[in-house]
Parts: structure tokens; C-alpha cells; sequence
């Protein structure tokens, strides 16, 4: 591999993604402003904002209704030439792609943070960390339980466990949502001693650790959703993962050459198919941050997909194509990541 | 050991399914759902599903509220009450109407007594009297006194009324005329103030202690007596009632808050699911095959351009983008299956399929067609398709449920479709109504039972296929 | 006392089909320094015997008895843990079929080969890699190689790595399971010199796998014809490659075509039976064409027809 | 026919492949075929030995136009087939030429049956109805011996063993009645007892319909029960060829001799020596070594060897042989 090779590689496979990129984010732009419609939402209450500063402005208020009515109209081309309305939806969609893609996320039309803010960078980094650390808690808590106890099971091949795991594979089918109203109808309905929902209790304590402690009570049923739902299937994946591996030829020599069995787990199975499990966590981890509308949802939990969900119920664009820009550009990154960690790590990649 | 290839003829799969305890189960399961499927959609046909759905002409106005099923009586070992009416037309046993014309005058008294028993544990959830009379309005409208006799003869004046509207609905439980009057005649007649918390059910059908003072009350079973004093004024005036006592249970699904029997979108809720779920999958996986399959076997610049047309699909959020389409433009249910399967058919399944097309694009027997002159058309769909059809269509069972539950997500949302009753919309409709904190778990229990049920069904028997058709997987 | 006794040995994997007798009775003898080659068309259960004796069993194993004797020690015995201790490439080593896949691809080839020496011998990293450069030297791999990835290596050069590890720990056995079939004639050829080499100067014994007769005759002291699951001829390779007795043997012999003398080649017309069913009495009954009534029947018994010549066959009883 | 009496001719032939050997670097070319003449008469089997990587596959997959030709040129009847555009001279070459492959197994559609794999070559060339097409995969059951042939014909490849499916591999390429086969690799995954068996049946059908037999094989002790020509690949060159007899009793290549020096006979004296054999491997077709390709591996080099490439010589009639020890 030389070095020249090797900028040419990487600075190939980035344009491709940007490119990527830029189309998804075209897309969205569209749809969410469902070809243009949106604008004219938009137009038809900047209107009637105007109409009403005008009508309530002492400076025309005794003006007679046909004058008022032309100042509206003046003041309201004036605005849209100012937002750059009055250009064809084409041409606007065009510089808002180059808005989007330069993370110039711009401010929201309804919706407004917490703290007050109508931008929409603002609104979103404010809501990211709640969906971190729900979401990636989740999905590092089942990545541990599906290896080390598929792996367990691999070495229990046939065991009453290993039989349960196999008959109860199924019931992986069944999402973290759906569980979770089972989770809220028993712990927080039935037995009252988990919350329904939310981040932290109302009102939030001031003590830090306190603070904490709220969170994490609140943190058990939404946890154990998505844990109690990945569970068989994630186990039973490992394990006849495992098992299937288990059977190459390079894991049969390592047996005949006397190896502890931890020892061929670690070194014949699992670091050669370490590739394929590092890039399934690192994108399914990305896709959690987005993905999770419906458990936000279901446990009222205050994270990026609640505000999806409301930007969407309120056709609040900017919002919408923010979200979507973010998390583009975070699953492009990680993609290019991966690609290029392969190229330089993996020998069989690096050389063939 | 020769590499022994697999025959998948349909009846061998079917041979092999059945030795396995999840086949056959999840197979009877299938059946059963298939079979309750097709009972729903020729018994309630669409349009009238969606008539009932809504409600249309108050037509269960009868039925009680966020009624539990009947069953629920078993697992509280009470005998939980059911609705029960009676009419003064209806000529049954203890049902007495008399009239007596006032002489010279076109004035004329009318009396009715209904009798009936109630043997329940429980208060009633609501009472209403139903009205069918006939007057002009425009002139003297009859006068109606209602009394109430308890078991033990306790005579207890309701209400006194000049009818409004021949079809007029007196709502006893809620009318705050009426629980004054109880409440005046508890006071004068037997000295107990009931506590606030008190019902007019509880007055009606308790037993009248002192404890109501504290709030207590008991449920007095026994022989009941609605007895009504009507006069009329003119000619061809009559007035006739219908006494509706709402149980709290009601038939093998119970009610919703609009009292609508859940029953009709528990058994509509099954063909749509595997109607959406099987539709989504199948289109799905064979589009997706298709394209795959184009894109191993010309690889080149298609292949490059389905390549980034994936990426680009990876890119955009499948959910959030589905969720934005359904809810900007109203989709319905069969438009929200469309969707779903525009957003992905450029799925992560095609990397894996290509893969395995270019893999067979260079076996033997793939070179030997093109050695006799076979074309591409016939390789591919001849040659190439058989081959990686039968280990996709695990996958593509076991997919359904996840289509299935993604209908149930979008219903919760209140994204589903706006007229058809689904499993997802009832458990929307419990979710928004509080079922959770209101403790009316039965509304959320049983569209997740059938939820559960199909799902697992069609999970179980993907597993078993993925056995059958991966035969690695048998000995593990 | 011959180095290694197999007595009775049965190796049966369960499948959905029923029970496969891979491996049915087997008992032979090997002394020290000398090389067993075990013949015969695929799917007789050479591979199976290989596994059997080297316990590398798959994980449905139906029935695994019977007795193996290393050097007067029933390693048969010994629980799983103190077979890999005692056992595994200590005494018994193995070359696998297809070296490409017997190494694993994310390990340098170095690693690899020392990664005994380092379990079962407690030798440091540093040590056992210096002893591992050494034993490619000794195999003809330039020592460089040590510190490649098996990709990085040639077919030849990676299955002359995997005899390089099979040698290591100076084992008393090794097990060549079709070591050469998957390369080309001059590289076949230059790893039966190696071969050639290693056994001369180690006195080692050698279990050698192949289906290839001609091959065989490169290392074999003693050659087993196997048929079905059992062996039906054992005898020294002199008395084998000029006078084979058993009519499978004969006819195997028959069909190896020779580049040096003119003769008229034969063919064994069907094919192996199922290890799930065999047929009754001697298993090679249906293929054979001096198969008598007796044959069909009863399972013919060993007999020693000169000495250390053994022949599963009615026509010598 | 061309006036010479050829069936085939080829001249000159290249095939080289794009490769992205590394990563990150840019493609290069493996020259597996890299120009290769020879000529051959309706009714004569060649037998192209050689190693693995020799080139032997891809000369007679380009010959058969499974792949597109680099460079040189392909006469067949007459006519230049080297790039074929015209789809139906194209499918008239399909049904000239036919190929049988290594391993059976592999060979057959796993979900057809035997009748229909037999069919399809038929359906693909629209020859006959449904009762005439019956009618010529019986005779052709028949013809390979897989009878009987109702009994056959219904069944699936996994029902086979390897023997026969090579047998039905065989009806597969001459049921469309072809004047040029090329057999790669035919018995080389077959257990011993069985390859004679069907190099014979090849031979015997080969004999009997005058047809041109391309054998393709590793194993140069089964060519003289085959074929009346050998050529020898190595590195992308024939580097001798002649008639069988000959070029196994008087090898002239060095190569051809280490070739034969290293096939053993079942000798139980073969233990106790060692073989002559060169030492190293064939070398990289991305780069192959100036002048001979062998020369690094020859035990006779000399100077020249080493910077140009060797000529073509017939030594004796009709042998020749791609060395300069024989100019």
C-alpha cells in the first residue's frame, strides 16, 4: 500500500460520501417542505402577522382599511423578498441545501427550545444528550449481554438455557416500544414504584447527584424496553455466530493445537470477525440516536426523536431538515471512519 | 462429506416444517389468524367496519363505557354487571303499562312499572332512560314523574319532567337535577347526608345505611322497580321509556371510551396486519431481489449507481421520513404500505443479496448456460433467482412482524389510516385516554395479545424455515 | 510395544437422517518412525478417522469409543482438559486438508507456528518467535515470512508453514490429512521431499491421509485401505503396491493411471455405499465382482494372510 | 473449413485481466494468456497440461468466447470469431462449441432436474417441439449410459453421485451436436475408480462423432489414454507441444521434465528417494519475468534465457518446443 494510494483512496471515498450526503439531504429538503407547500404556510401566516403589527401599530391605526391594506401588502413583499420568497421553490430549495450543508441550520418557524431559543441548532443540541445517553446506554449494556452470554451459550451448545434462548428468539420481534407500555402498565401503573415517563421528576432537583438519581430512575423502564427486547435474539445471534465460526478450518487447527478455549474465542473467532461487529454497533448505535421516535414517544422521554415527532406534527421544516442534516452528516462521517480504520487494520483489506 | 444440495420443493419445506414443534405451532397459529381473517372481512365487510367504527347514528349509545370483557368477572371472582335494558313495549313478564283517558278531556294518565332484578356485586357503570314518545312539541308536552322502588319496597322519587323531545334522553347517573333530588330525599326521609363521593348509581342501587354518610356503600341485589307517572294533553300522545342500565362489562372484548365494542377492530385488526405486514414484506424482498440481482450480475456503472442510491437510502432515517410523509400528507393505510416500501427497497438487504448473486454469477453451472448460448434475461431469472429465492424467504417471514408492529407504531402515533379500525389505533386510543393511568388494562392487553400473537407466529416459523433452508443452522 | 494401538476405535455422528458409522471398529498398529497411509475413495471415512484419532470432534457426535494407545497410554482415557494438555500437539500433531484455511488470516504466520510452544511449553513470545523463524528456515520458507499474514504467502509456501507448526513441539505423531491435494505437482512433489526429509532426520510417524494411490506410495511404510468406515486391508507398503490382495484394493490399484508403464486401466463401477446404511455381510460386496453368497451375509473377518499383512475378505478365510 | 483443413485456429492469443491488487492502488494487468497460436483438425483431442495459474482455464474459456479476447485472433470454420457482435453468429458458435466444467456438482442447477438441465440447451437454440426434445434427451440419458433413462430423468443433481452427474454433464455439451469441446478439469474431483470411466465415455464419443476435444488437466498421467496431442502451458505460453507419445517419452522443455519427474507411479520404492524437481513456484502473471519464464526456476539457464523470450521450434515433426537450448 503506498501513501499516494492510499490520500487517493480516502479522498475518492469522501467526495462519494459528501455526494451521498448532499442528494439525502436534497431529499429531505423536498419532502419537508412537501415541494414547496410549506412555504406557503409560511406566507399565509407572515401575512397575517403583518396584518395584525399593522392593524395594531398607532402609526396606522386610524388609517382607513384600503391604505392599511396597501401598507400590509408593501410591508409583506418586502419581507418575502428580505426571506427570499418571492424566488421559485427551485432556486429556493437550492440555497437551502447550501444552508444545510453547511450546517447553517437557521431558525425554526414554530417550535422553540427549552431555554427559549428559536434556533434550531439550539433546539437540537439541547435535545441530543438526553437521547445519547438513553440510546447509547441501551445499545452498550446489549452489546456486552449478547456477547458474553452467547458466548457462554457457545460453550453450553444444547444446555436447558441454550434451549430457552433458541425457543424464545422469537419474541425479538417484538420492539422496544411495544414492551415498554408492558413495562409502564406493570411498574408504573400496577405496582406504582417507576415513573411513567419522562427525564427527571417534576420539579427536577436542584442537587447535582440528586439530579442523577432522578434521571436514572427514570432511565429503568425505557433501559430495559430495548434490553428486555434485544435479548433472546441478540443472545441467540452471538451464540450461533459463534458456533457457525467455530467451525473454520483455522478454529478446528487452533483446537487441535491445544488452545484454552477462551484463548480461540479470542483470538480465532472473534478478532478476525471483529470487523462486521465494530461497523453493525457503530451504525446501529448512530441509527438509535435518530430511530427512537416511538420509545421517546411511548415513555415521553425528551430526546431528539420527541423533537422530530413534534417538528413533524407542527411542519416545522427547519427543524426537520436539521435533525436530518445532523444525523446524515454523523452517519457519513462514521461510515468514512470505518471504511478508512479497515483499510489501514485489517491485513486481508489492506493487502489483496 | 459431499456438498449435499437441498431440494426445496414445497412439499419437502412443508415435510420438514412439521417436525419441528415451533413449525407446527406457528403454522396452526397462521391458520387460525388466516381463517379469523376471512371470517372478519365476509362477515363485516370494509364499509361497514368503518361504519361502525365511527359510530355512525349514535349506534352504540347503548353499550356501556370503557367496559372490561365479561371474562374479566372470572379473574375477580364477582359477578361483575352486565347491561341490561328494559322497555315498557316490550310485553314481557313484569313490564306493566296501563292508560286512563281522563274523561271528556284529551288529557290522558299513563302509568308504567318495569321490574327487574339485579343480582350483581357491583354498582352499575351509568343508568339512562330512553325516551319514545309521541307529542307536538309546539304544544302541551306530557309531564313524566319517575320513581324508583328498591327490593325492599322503598318508594324514592327521581324526577319530575316536562318532556322536551319524544326521542329525549334522560342521563340519570349524570343529571344533577336528579342527584339533588336523592340527596334531598336521603336527607328528609331517612337523615343521612351522603359524602360527596357518593354516586346517583350508588343511591339507586345501594343499600341505604348511614355509612353512606362516610361514603360506604353496598350493592342491595334484589327485585327493582322503575315505575313512571306520565300525563299527556292531547290526542294520540303517548309516551313510552326504555330504561338502560349499563353494566361494567361488556361482551368478549369489552368497550372503549366511545363505546364502541373492541371486538370489531380486534377481528378487523387481522387481516389489515398480515394484509400490511406480508404485503410490505414480500413486495420488499422481491424488489429488492430484482434489484440486486441486476446490480451483481452487470456490476459496472449500475451496479455503482444502485451502490450509492443505497447509501443514499442508508442515509436518510427510515422512520422519521415515514412518520413525516404520513403525517404532512394524511396518508392512508394502503399509501403508508407504499411508502414503506418505496423507503426500502434500496435496503440494507441488497448488499447482502448482491453479494451472494456475485458469488453465483461465477458458478459453474451459471458459466455452462452462458456456454450454450443461454441470455442474460434467462440466467437471471432462470439460473440465478431459484438459487437465492429459497434462503430469502426465511427473511422475508420473519420480517412480516416487523412490518406489523410498524403499523401499530404509526396508529400509536395517530399517523394510521383515519378510517379503518387497527390493533395499533386501539391501543392509541387507550394510550390518549389514559387506559395506563385509569387502570383499564384490558384495552391495552388484548390488541397487544393479537400483536404478540402474530408476531411470534410468524417469527417462529421464519426460525424454523431458516433451519430448513440453512441447514448449518440444523445441528445448532 | 508399537508406538500407537487404535483398537476397536468407532467414531458415529447423529444426524437428522439417522446414525452415520463414519468410522466403524478400527484397530491397527504403528511403531515409531514409520508412516501409515490411510487410501480410498472420498467419503469412506478417512478424513473421519483422522478427527477420530486427533479427538477433534464436531458436535454431533453420536457414539466415540474404543481404544488409542500412545506409546502403552489409553489416551481414550483422559477428560477433555488433560487431553489438551498432555495430548494436543504435544504428542499428536496434525497438517491439515486446504492450509490456506487452516490458518487463521488476522495472525501473523510467525504467531501462528509458535503459538504452541508458548501454550503448552511456557516458552516467552520472543523465544518461541526466534524458534518459529527457525522452523520455517527449516522447511525452506525465508524467515521474513514469520512476521507476514498467511494471505501474503503462496499456496506452497503456506502449506510448508503449516508443517513448520505441525513440528514445533517435536510431536511423536502427525496427521497429514491431504496435505498436498489442493497443490500443484511440482509443489506436491517438493513437499513429499520435505516430508521425505522431516522423517529421516526426526524419526517421526506419520498417520498420512490421501485419496491419491500413487501419492501415497511417496511416504507410506505401511498402507490401510479403508472402505465404508473400516479398514480392509492393512499391510506393508512393499508387499501393498505390488500385491494387493483385498478385490478393492486390487481394483483401486487397477484404475491409478501410470506414466511409466503401459497398462490396461480399470474402473470400480457404482459408488461407495451410505455410512448411514450399509449394506450387510462385507461392504464391499455389490461393488465386488468375486462376491460370493457367504459375502453378502456375514461380515468377513480379519485374517492375517502372510504376517503383518491383514485382509478383510472371505476369499482368504 | 478453412483451405488448411483446421477446424480451429488460434493465433496469437491474449487474455489479460484487470486486477486492483492492492487497496488503494491502481488496477493492473494478470497476463494469463499471453500469446498462444496453435491450430487443430476436426476430430483431434489436445490435451492442455499445465499448473494452476498456467493459463490453461482462461486459453480454453477465451477459445470458447466465455471470455473476450485481449488480443490475437480465434478462427473457427473458417470464420474469425474473435469478436463476435452478431448475435446470431454468436449463438451459431454457442451451438458449435460446448464446455464441460471441473466439478459436477457445481455444474448443475441444484432445482432442476436432470431432464430439464438437458433441456435447456435445447430450449435456448429453439430446437424441436416438447415430444422431439423428449426424444433427444432419452437418446442423449442413453448415449452416457444413465439408464434406465426414465428413471433419470426426473430425478435432481444432489440425487446423483459425481460420476454420473459428469455424465450428464457430457449429454449436456454434445446435445446440441458440437463440433469443438473443450473439458476442463473433467475428472479431476472425481475419486480415481471412477475418472477412467469417464475419460473413456469422452473418448468414445469424442471418436465416435469426429469431434475436437479441448482436455484441459493437471494430471499428465491421463493424457495418453486421451489424447493424441499435448500441450504443455506454463506461465501463459505453450511451451511445448506434440504428439502424446512423444512428449512423455522424449520431453524436450525443462519444464515438461520436472513436470513428469515429479508425477510418481505407485512404487513403494518411491519412499526411499528423493525428486528431481525445481524448486520455487510459477511466477506472477502481473509481472512476469523478462525473456523465458522459466529461466529463474531452470536448472539449464543460461544468459539469454533471461532477457528475451524464447521461440517457438519444431524439433522434430510436429513437436515443438518454446526454448533456447533448441535454437
Amino acid at each position: 500500500m503506498s501513501f499516494k494510494g492510499f490520500v487517493r483512496y480516502t479522498a475518492r471515498r469522501g467526495i462519494v460520501l459528501f455526494l451521498v450526503v448532499v442528494v439525502a439531504i436534497y431529499i429531505t429538503i423536498i419532502v419537508a417542505n412537501m415541494g414547496g407547500k410549506i412555504d406557503e404556510f409560511v406566507k399565509g401566516d407572515l401575512y397575517l402577522q403583518i396584518a395584525q403589527q399593522v392593524k395594531r401599530d398607532p402609526q396606522y391605526k386610524n388609517l382607513p382599511g384600503s391604505e392599511q391594506e396597501k401598507i400590509i401588502k408593501a410591508k409583506y413583499e418586502q419581507e418575502i423578498k428580505r426571506l427570499g420568497l418571492d424566488k421559485p421553490f427551485f432556486q429556493r430549495s437550492l440555497i437551502y441545501l447550501k444552508d444545510a450543508i453547511t450546517l447553517n441550520l437557521g431558525r425554526a418557524l414554530y417550535m422553540t427550545s427549552d431555554s427559549g431559543s428559536k434556533l434550531v441548532r439550539n433546539i437540537i443540541l439541547e435535545r441530543l444528550p438526553a437521547t445519547v445517553l438513553l440510546f447509547t446506554t441501551a445499545m452498550v449494556i446489549n452489546f456486552f449481554i449478547h456477547l458474553f452470554l452467547g458466548l457462554y451459550l457457545s460453550r453450553n451448545y444444547g444446555s436447558l438455557f441454550d434451549k430457552i434462548v433458541i425457543a424464545l428468539a422469537p419474541t425479538s420481534t417484538i420492539p422496544g416500544w411495544f414492551y415498554g407500555i408492558f413495562l409502564i402498565l406493570i411498574f408504573a401503573s400496577w405496582l406504582h414504584v417507576l415513573p411513567y415517563g419522562g427525564l427527571v421528576d417534576v420539579p427536577p432537583p436542584t442537587d447535582p447527584v440528586a439530579y442523577a438519581l432522578s434521571v436514572l430512575k427514570h432511565m429503568i423502564l425505557p433501559l430495559a424496553s430495548w434490553i428486555i427486547s434485544g435479548f433472546f435474539l441478540g443472545i441467540y445471534g452471538t451464540r450461533t455466530f459463534f458456533l457457525i465460526f467455530s467451525t473454520e478450518d483455522y478454529v478446528e487447527a487452533a483446537r487441535a493445537k491445544g488452545l484454552p478455549g477462551r484463548l480461540i474465542e479470542r483470538r480465532y473467532i472473534l478478532r478476525p470477525s471483529l470487523p462486521p461487529i465494530i461497523t453493525n454497533f457503530a451504525l446501529g448505535l448512530i441509527g438509535s440516536w435518530s430511530g427512537a421516535i416511538i420509545t421517546e414517544t411511548v415513555f415521553n422521554w425528551p430526546g431528539l426523536g420527541l423533537v422530530t415527532w413534534t417538528a413533524i406534527q407542527n411542519f416545522d421544516t427547519p427543524v426537520i431538515v436539521g435533525v436530518t442534516v445532523i444525523y446524515a452528516y454523523l452517519l457519513a462521517v462514521t461510515v468514512f471512519l470505518l471504511d478508512i480504520v479497515y483499510g489501514l487494520v485489517d491485513p486481508r483489506i489492506k493487502l489483496q | 462429506m459431499s456438498e449435499v444440495g437441498m431440494e426445496y420443493s414445497l412439499k419437502g419445506i412443508l415435510r420438514e416444517l412439521l417436525s419441528y414443534k415451533s413449525g407446527i405451532a406457528s403454522i396452526v397459529i397462521l391458520a387460525l389468524l388466516i381463517g379469523l381473517s376471512v371470517y372478519t372481512v365476509v362477515t363485516i365487510p370494509p364499509q361497514k367496519a368503518i361504519a361502525m367504527w365511527r359510530g355512525e347514528n349514535n349506534m352504540w349509545i347503548e353499550n356501556p363505557r370503557n367496559a372490561a370483557p365479561e371474562w374479566m368477572a372470572f379473574f375477580v371472582h364477582k359477578n361483575l354487571p352486565k347491561t341490561f335494558k328494559v322497555a315498557s313495549w316490550e310485553k314481557s313478564f313484569g313490564i306493566v303499562k296501563a292508560e286512563a283517558p281522563l274523561p271528556g278531556t284529551s288529557i290522558k294518565k299513563i302509568h308504567i312499572e318495569m321490574s327487574f332484578n339485579y343480582p350483581y356485586d357491583d354498582f352499575p357503570s351509568e343508568v339512562n332512560i330512553f325516551f319514545r314518545a309521541k307529542f307536538n312539541a309546539s304544544k302541551n308536552t306530557p309531564l313524566v314523574k319517575i320513581y324508583w322502588i328498591k327490593p325492599d319496597g322503598t318508594r324514592i322519587p327521581v324526577t319530575e319532567m316536562t318532556m322536551r323531545d319524544p326521542n329525549q334522553i334522560l342521563y340519570v347517573s349524570v343529571d344533577q337535577q336528579i342527584y339533588n333530588n336523592l340527596v334531598m330525599w336521603l336527607q328528609k326521609e331517612k337523615g343521612i347526608t351522603p359524602y360527596k363521593t357518593v354516586t346517583t348509581q350508588q343511591i339507586l342501587f345501594g343499600k341505604i345505611t348511614p355509612a353512606m354518610a362516610q361514603g360506604k356503600v353496598d350493592v342491595e341485589k334484589g327485585a327493582y322497580k322503575l315505575v313512571v307517572d306520565a300525563t299527556t294533553y292531547n290526542k294520540g300522545d303517548d309516551v313510552d321509556l326504555k330504561l338502560v342500565v349499563y353494566g361494567t362489562v361488556y361482551g368478549i372484548a369489552g368497550t372503549d371510551h366511545l363505546r364502541r365494542p373492541l371486538i370489531i377492530a380486534l377481528l378487523w385488526g387481522t387481516p389489515v396486519a398480515i394484509a400490511f405486514g406480508l404485503t410490505a414484506s414480500l413486495a420488499i424482498s422481491i424488489i429488492q431481489l430484482f434489484i440486486a440481482t441486476i446490480s451483481g450480475w452487470y456490476a459496472g456503472i449500475i451496479d455503482s449507481i444502485i451502490q450509492r442510491i443505497t447509501e443514499i437510502y442508508m442515509i436518510i432515517p427510515f422512520l422519521p421520513f415515514l412518520i413525516m410523509m404520513a403525517a404532512f400528507y394524511k396518508l392512508d393505510i394502503w399509501t403508508i404500505l407504499a411508502v414503506v416500501i418505496v423507503l426500502s427497497i434500496f435496503g440494507a438487504g441488497i448488499k447482502s443479496t448482491r453479494a451472494l448473486v456475485m458469488q453465483i454469477k461465477e458458478y459453474p453451472y451459471v458459466e455452462a448456460a452462458k456456454a450454450y448460448g443461454a441470455s442474460d434475461a434467462r440466467i437471471i431469472t432462470f439460473y440465478i433467482i431459484p438459487k437465492i429465492l429459497p434462503p430469502l424467504v426465511p427473511g422475508l417471514i420473519g420480517s412480516v412482524p416487523g412490518f406489523v408492529f410498524l403499523e401499530a407504531a404509526l396508529s400509536l402515533l395517530g399517523l394510521g389510516d383515519p378510517y379503518l379500525p387497527t390493533w395499533g389505533k386501539i391501543i392509541n386510543d387507550a394510550y390518549n385516554n389514559g387506559a395506563l393511568y385509569k387502570g383499564y388494562y384490558y384495552w391495552i392487553l388484548e390488541p397487544s395479545f393479537m400483536l404478540i400473537v402474530t408476531a411470534l407466529a410468524f417469527a417462529m416459523l421464519g426460525f424454523a424455515l431458516d433451519k430448513i433452508v440453512n441447514p448449518r443452522l440444523r445441528e445448532m | 510395544m508399537a508406538m500407537l494401538e487404535v483398537e476397536n476405535l468407532r467414531l458415529y455422528y447423529a444426524t437428522r437422517k439417522g446414525v452415520v458409522k463414519a468410522v466403524d471398529r478400527v484397530s491397527f498398529t504403528l511403531e515409531k518412525g514409520e508412516t501409515l497411509a490411510i487410501v480410498g475413495e472420498s467419503g469412506c471415512g478417512k478424513s473421519s478417522m483422522a478427527k477420530a484419532i486427533a479427538r477433534l470432534l464436531p458436535r454431533n457426535v453420536h457414539t466415540y469409543d474404543g481404544v488409542i494407545r500412545l506409546d502403552g497410554k489409553n489416551i481414550m482415557e483422559m477428560s477433555d482438559e488433560e487431553y489438551r494438555r498432555e495430548v494436543r500437539w504435544r504428542q499428536i500433531s496434525m497438517v491439515f486438508q486446504g492450509a490456506q484455511n487452516a490458518l487463521n488470516p488476522v495472525l501473523k504466520v510467525g504467531f501462528q507456528i509458535a503459538e504452541p510452544l508458548m501454550i503448552h511449553e511456557g516458552v516467552p513470545k520472543e523465544e518461541a518467535l526466534a524458534r518459529a523463524r527457525k522452523a520455517l528456515r527449516m522447511v525452506g520458507v525465508h524467515e521474513s515470512f514469520a512476521d507476514r499474514y498467511p494471505f501474503e504467502l503462496s499456496g506452497g509456501m503456506r502449506q510448508r508453514a503449516v508443517i513448520a507448526m505441525a513440528l514445533i513441539t517435536n510431536p511423536k505423531l502427525v496427521i497429514l490429512d491431504e496435505p498436498t491435494s489442493a497443490l500443484d505437482v511440482i509443489t506436491q512433489a517438493n513437499i513429499m521431499n520435505l516430508l521425505k526429509k522431516i522423517k529421516r532426520e526426526y524419526q517421526l510417524s506419520f498417520i498420512f491421509i490421501t485419496h491419491d494411490i500413487a501419492l501415497s506410495s511417496e511416504l507410506a511404510d505401511r498402507v490401510a485401505v479403508m472402505y465404508a468406515g473400516q479398514i480392509v486391508e492393512f499391510t506393508d507398503a512393499d508387499e501393498f503396491y505390488t500385491n494387493p490382495k483385498h478385490p478393492y484394493s486390487e481394483k483401486l490399484m487397477a484404475s491409478v493411471p501410470t506414466l511409466r508403464s503401459e497398462k490396461k486401466l480399470e474402473f470400480i463401477p457404482g459408488a461407495p455405499p451410505s455410512l448411514l446404511t450399509p449394506p450387510p455381510g462385507c461392504r464391499f460386496h455389490p461393488r465386488c465382482d468375486k462376491a460370493m453368497p457367504k459375502c453378502r451375509e456375514e461380515e468377513p473377518p480379519e485374517v492375517e494372510v502372510k504376517e503383518r499383512h491383514y485382509v478383510k475378505c472371505w476369499l482368504y478365510a | 473449413m478453412s483451405s488448411d483443413g483446421y477446424l480451429l485456429e488460434v493465433k496469437n492469443l491474449r487474455k489479460w485481466f484487470e486486477v486492483r491488487r492492492g487497496f488503494f492502488s491502481k488496477p493492473l494487468w494478470l497476463k494469463a494468456v499471453d500469446g498462444v497460436s496453435f491450430a487443430l483438425r476436426p476430430g483431434e483431442a489436445v490435451s492442455l497440461v499445465g499448473e494452476s495459474g498456467s493459463g490453461k482455464t482462461t486459453l480454453g474459456k477465451t477459445v470458447l468466447l466465455l471470455h473476450e479476447p485481449t488480443d490475437g485472433q480465434i478462427i473457427f470454420k473458417g470464420e474469425d470469431v474473435t469478436h463476435l457482435k452478431d448475435k446470431k453468429k454468436m449463438m451459431w458458435y454457442r451451438r458449435e462449441t460446448a464446455l464441460v466444467q471441473q466439478d459436477p456438482f457445481g455444474a448443475m442447477p441444484s432445482f432442476m432436474t436432470i431432464y430439464r438441465i438437458l433441456e435447456e440447451p435445447l430450449i435456448v437454440h429453439k430446437v424441436g417441439d416438447k415430444k422431439e426434445r423428449e426424444e433427444m434427451i432419452y437418446r442423449a440419458l442413453e448415449e452416457v449410459r444413465l439408464t434406465p433413462v426414465e428413471d433419470f430423468a426426473p430425478k435432481y443433481p444432489h440425487m446423483l453421485s459425481g460420476g454420473q452427474l459428469q455424465r450428464v454433464a457430457i449429454a449436456r455439451a454434445l446435445i446440441l451436436g458440437p463440433s469443438l469441446v473443450v473439458a476442463d478439469e473433467p475428472v479431476s474431483m472425481l475419486d480415481a475408480s471412477v475418472r477412467v470411466e469417464i475419460l473413456n465415455l469422452m473418448r468414445e464419443m469424442q471418436q465416435r462423432r469426429n469431434i475436437t476435444f479441448i482436455y484441459i488437466t493437471h494430471d499428465l498421467s491421463t493424457t495418453r489414454y486421451f489424447s493424441e496431442w499435448i500441450y504443455i502451458m506454463y506461465a501463459g505460453h505453450i511451451v511445448e507441444r506434440g504428439p502424446t507419445q512423444r512428449v512423455i517419452r522424449n520431453p524436450l522443455h525443462p519444464y515438461t521434465k520436472a513436470l513428469l519427474a515429479a508425477i510418481p507411479d505407485p512404487d513403494p520404492e518411491n519412499r526411499k528417494r528423493f525428486r528431481e524437481v525445481p524448486p520455487g513456484e510459477p511466477p506472477g502473471l502481473i509481472n512476469p519475468p523478462p525473456g523465458c519464464r522459466f529461466a529463474p526456476r531452470c536448472s539449464r539457464v543460461m544468459e539469454r534465457c533471461r532477457k528475451e523470450e524464447p521461440p517457438e521450434i519444431e524439433v522434430e515433426h510436429n513437436h515443438f518446443v518454446k526454448c533456447w537450448l533448441y535454437v
